[in-house]
């Protein structure tokens, strides 16, 4: 069976959501990976949408994160305060799983201008959202993200949502609860934060693709496992699975 | 107790030029036909406030209605870009937009301190960002029990809050369900609100997860079925996803839009 | 996940000699039986917080479970004092009880400060009374936008947080309507949780105004019909305001009280 | 047809609140009268109480602020947290409608302790409940008591509920906005503050109470209008709706 380099990411990223985890969710790349997490070995993942939607149960991909099937099929649905407040804020949510217009090597992430003028960006993308408080308190951050050097950049022109900063002490210094990123999932592999420096390093390539290619993705001096993991392959129900989700 | 009017009734008692606006609606319940009856009455220079300035913000913002934007995430969800929207921060047009900006976590407790009373809100948020380097309404508050710092942002007090709900009854109490977002806090956080409802009925029969905003807390409501096209009204209509993505075309360039404007008014 | 228990191995789970605890129902779904089960083995030393102290206080402090009071209101609603609390906090008897006070809305932004990780919330409270010069526990607070002064109060954590609620599932999922009062914050508040209910069902069918809880937020559930008496639970049983008024009598001497006490145990 | 001096009062407290008020209810007297005034002139006044009931309709008196009947009959039924933070402390209720256990010539109120030591109260009361609020919060207060020395005293033990402090500016200088107190009425007549000072005047007298009776039962020199007025007394109306109230 052949696959895509987005649906090994997506795949990747599934399988990185252990059954009972409670998923704070965007909508794209990470819903469809929660989504495809609980159709196969997560049955009882908890779905949360900052819309207010705790564990909701969608039978088909929502475009949007307030579609009507995620109020429909939620155990719980909630004012957008008191999601931030009550759910996100104290650290009831184990897994942030969060996207990025560009991401740099410790894992901070800019979803608000590019370009090095705030008030005359070279391109405005749509801002914050909920993802630096996601980033600041669940427990855990993934990233999903497709791997390339316009995205993988030496320095983000604008910090949205913290990483591990400038590196280790960073996030004990701004008070922040949870871990921060511990996994960056692409289309060419995994990246995963150095135990010491924090800093990401390709520890996992996906099957078919070289170190080269993610060393030429990447827009710093990117450290590398040694040597590389090779990701298993999708099975053939996690591509079917996949699939049926997207029809 | 809430004067029960038309849209164009209500929307000219509630919305004057330099108002602060907030239409809302955290992906249901988008109060789209109020909008474009702004448009449509041409009012000028409002600060628009909105968490998600989504369709109906990229509409008012290219139709030259406002000044400026306080938000949190401005895109066209599941598609991508506000090409009105970009096209006003990066270039100007059709008038300049200043831009106030934050997160949704900050966004909801300012509109949770201003339905509250009080000038201000607590939260863990914004920490380590550049956000507050560049919006000057987050700051940092220190515990005074425990001497930990956090961050505070203002109550927003809007001029006019407007929302759209399924169902008012003949006294003007409201209620609505399904996701319900910032709904009663904008309400109760503005100065002056305009709900606009699927269906005015004789008695609201209270569902499941529902909330009832009575009456008195309402300023004016309008019967306006359909009101949040492309958003939807759980329980009226669904999510009409094609024109969220056929959207992107219309706003893409500044004459397929005029051609869209022209239409409304 | 909650684990679904007896309300003996439940209240022997969570509740130990010296713990904070709060009993909280506003009125309405008040955790009785749990308060006698924690009496019937002998707790000790306990902080109890609730809002509103009343006969289920007045028996845990008549029982000597408690060294301190965090509260608001300490009465027997509708009917008069509370004999147990008062004999207490004159006398010394059975046990000196440490009292710290606030008001209702004190108490109930303590908890939702609880509920949402902050270590303090902000109120317009307490203004020109004598309670902020005998509760430590109040503070003042600038805005640091308009330099207005307002009130703080820490957050409640509890080590125990207790209600009683309508309906579980046999996942642990929790609802409850009527007056909810502070239900939901307390359970997130404390980090331990027992809600005891009045029927465990197969599949929780959401009522209107019901607020739902997830199992994963709670520790333990323990099916205990009736376990609100003399307070009440919507939709399976009226107040018994009877007993309130026998209470009165009950309570008044330590000799009356005392064979109630020996009844229980 | 002959009635209590309680009657009285409670017919003299439901004709001061007018159609329409959103009146914030506790249990008691106030409850008895504005229930009565929604039986008689005010059928649309809006009874808010501290549970979260909202637009209450009870058809019977209920015993405690939390009955279900509260819950059953209201427009809205909202949690603690929100009725104190959305409801009442932002001046959304007209009427606030306060007992008190001691109040002072200028309206402070005492629930909390009686005697000198807080530590050691001779009497130790319920405390605080909602009402430091509802008196800081409410457009106007309005305070049902019985007048007698033990009650009208000079100088609570401790105030629990802020009138009108020590007089005009005081609530000012506490940044309340509500007007405070604005009438006190008893089993013998009306008390309003001195538009100048503040200070409890006895403006009205039931029908059948002596001035002599006031002043005696009043724990300070008390002022007086000059004549006072003398109240209406109950109509059949009034109290046929009352004793059918409490049946």
């Amino acid at each position: 069976m052949n696959w895509t380099a987005d649906e090994m990411m997506t795949v990747a990223a599934a399988r990185a959501l252990h059954p009972g985890t409670r998923c704070f969710v965007g909508i794209g790349l990470p819903s469809t990976a929660a989504n495809l997490a609980r159709r196969t070995h997560a049955p009882d993942l908890v779905l949360v949408y900052e819309s207010g939607t705790i564990g909701a149960k969608p039978d088909r991909l929502p475009l949007s994160i307030g579609d009507g099937v995620l109020a429909e099929t939620a155990d719980a649905v909630v004012g957008v305060p008191e999601m931030f407040n009550y759910w996100l804020q104290p650290g009831r949510i184990d897994i942030g799983f969060l996207g990025a217009a560009q991401i740099d090597r410790f894992g901070n992430i800019n979803t608000t201008v590019i370009g090095d003028d705030y008030r005359e960006p070279k391109v405005r993308l749509p801002g914050a959202g909920g993802a630096p408080e996601i980033a600041a308190s669940c427990s855990e951050v993934i990233v999903i993200v497709r791997q390339n050097s316009r995205t993988f950049v030496d320095g983000v022109d604008f910090v949205t949502s913290l990483g591990h900063g400038h590196g280790a002490s960073d996030r004990a210094r701004h008070n922040l609860r949870g871990a921060g990123p511990v996994m960056v999932i692409t289309d060419l592999g995994i990246l995963t934060p150095d135990p010491e420096t924090r800093e990401l390093t390709q520890t996992h390539l996906h099957p078919g693709v070289s170190l080269d290619q993610a060393v030429d993705a990447t827009g710093w001096n990117l450290r590398v496992a040694d040597p590389p993991v090779v990701t298993d392959p999708p099975s053939g129900t996690e591509l079917s699975a996949l699939r049926s989700l997207k029809e | 107790m809430a004067t029960i009017t038309t849209l164009s009734e209500a929307v000219a008692a509630v919305v004057r030029d330099g108002d602060t606006v907030a239409l809302e609606g955290f992906t249901h319940l988008i109060p789209v036909a109020a909008g474009q009856e702004i448009i449509r009455q041409r009012r000028r220079d409002l600060t628009l406030v909105r968490m998600t300035p989504d369709i109906v913000y990229d509409q008012m913002i290219g139709a030259g209605c406002a000044r400026k934007l306080i938000f949190s995430w401005a895109g066209n969800p599941g598609v991508g870009s506000l090409h009105r929207f970009r096209d006003a921060v990066q270039h100007g047009w059709p008038v300049p937009l200043e831009i106030e900006e934050h997160s949704h976590a900050g966004m909801a407790n300012r509109y949770v301190a201003g339905a509250s009373g009080l000038p201000f809100a607590v939260l863990r948020g914004y920490a380590g960002t550049d956000l507050p380097e560049h919006t000057d309404t987050v700051k940092p508050i220190t515990c005074p029990f425990t001497g930990e710092v956090l961050t505070a942002v203002p109550a927003l007090n809007p001029d006019v809050g407007i929302v759209h709900a399924q169902q008012a009854d003949r006294n003007g109490n409201v209620q609505f369900w399904g996701i319900t977002g910032v709904h009663k806090e904008v309400v109760l956080a503005s100065r002056r609100s305009l709900v606009t409802v699927e269906e005015v009925v004789d008695t609201l029969s209270v569902r499941p997860g529902a909330t009832v905003l009575p009456g008195w807390t309402i300023d004016h409501v309008a019967e306006v079925p359909g009101g949040a096209h492309p958003s939807y009204a759980m329980g009226y209509s669904d999510r009409d996803n094609a024109y969220y993505r056929a959207w992107d075309g219309i706003s893409r360039d500044r004459a397929s839009f005029g051609e869209w404007l022209a239409g409304v008014r």
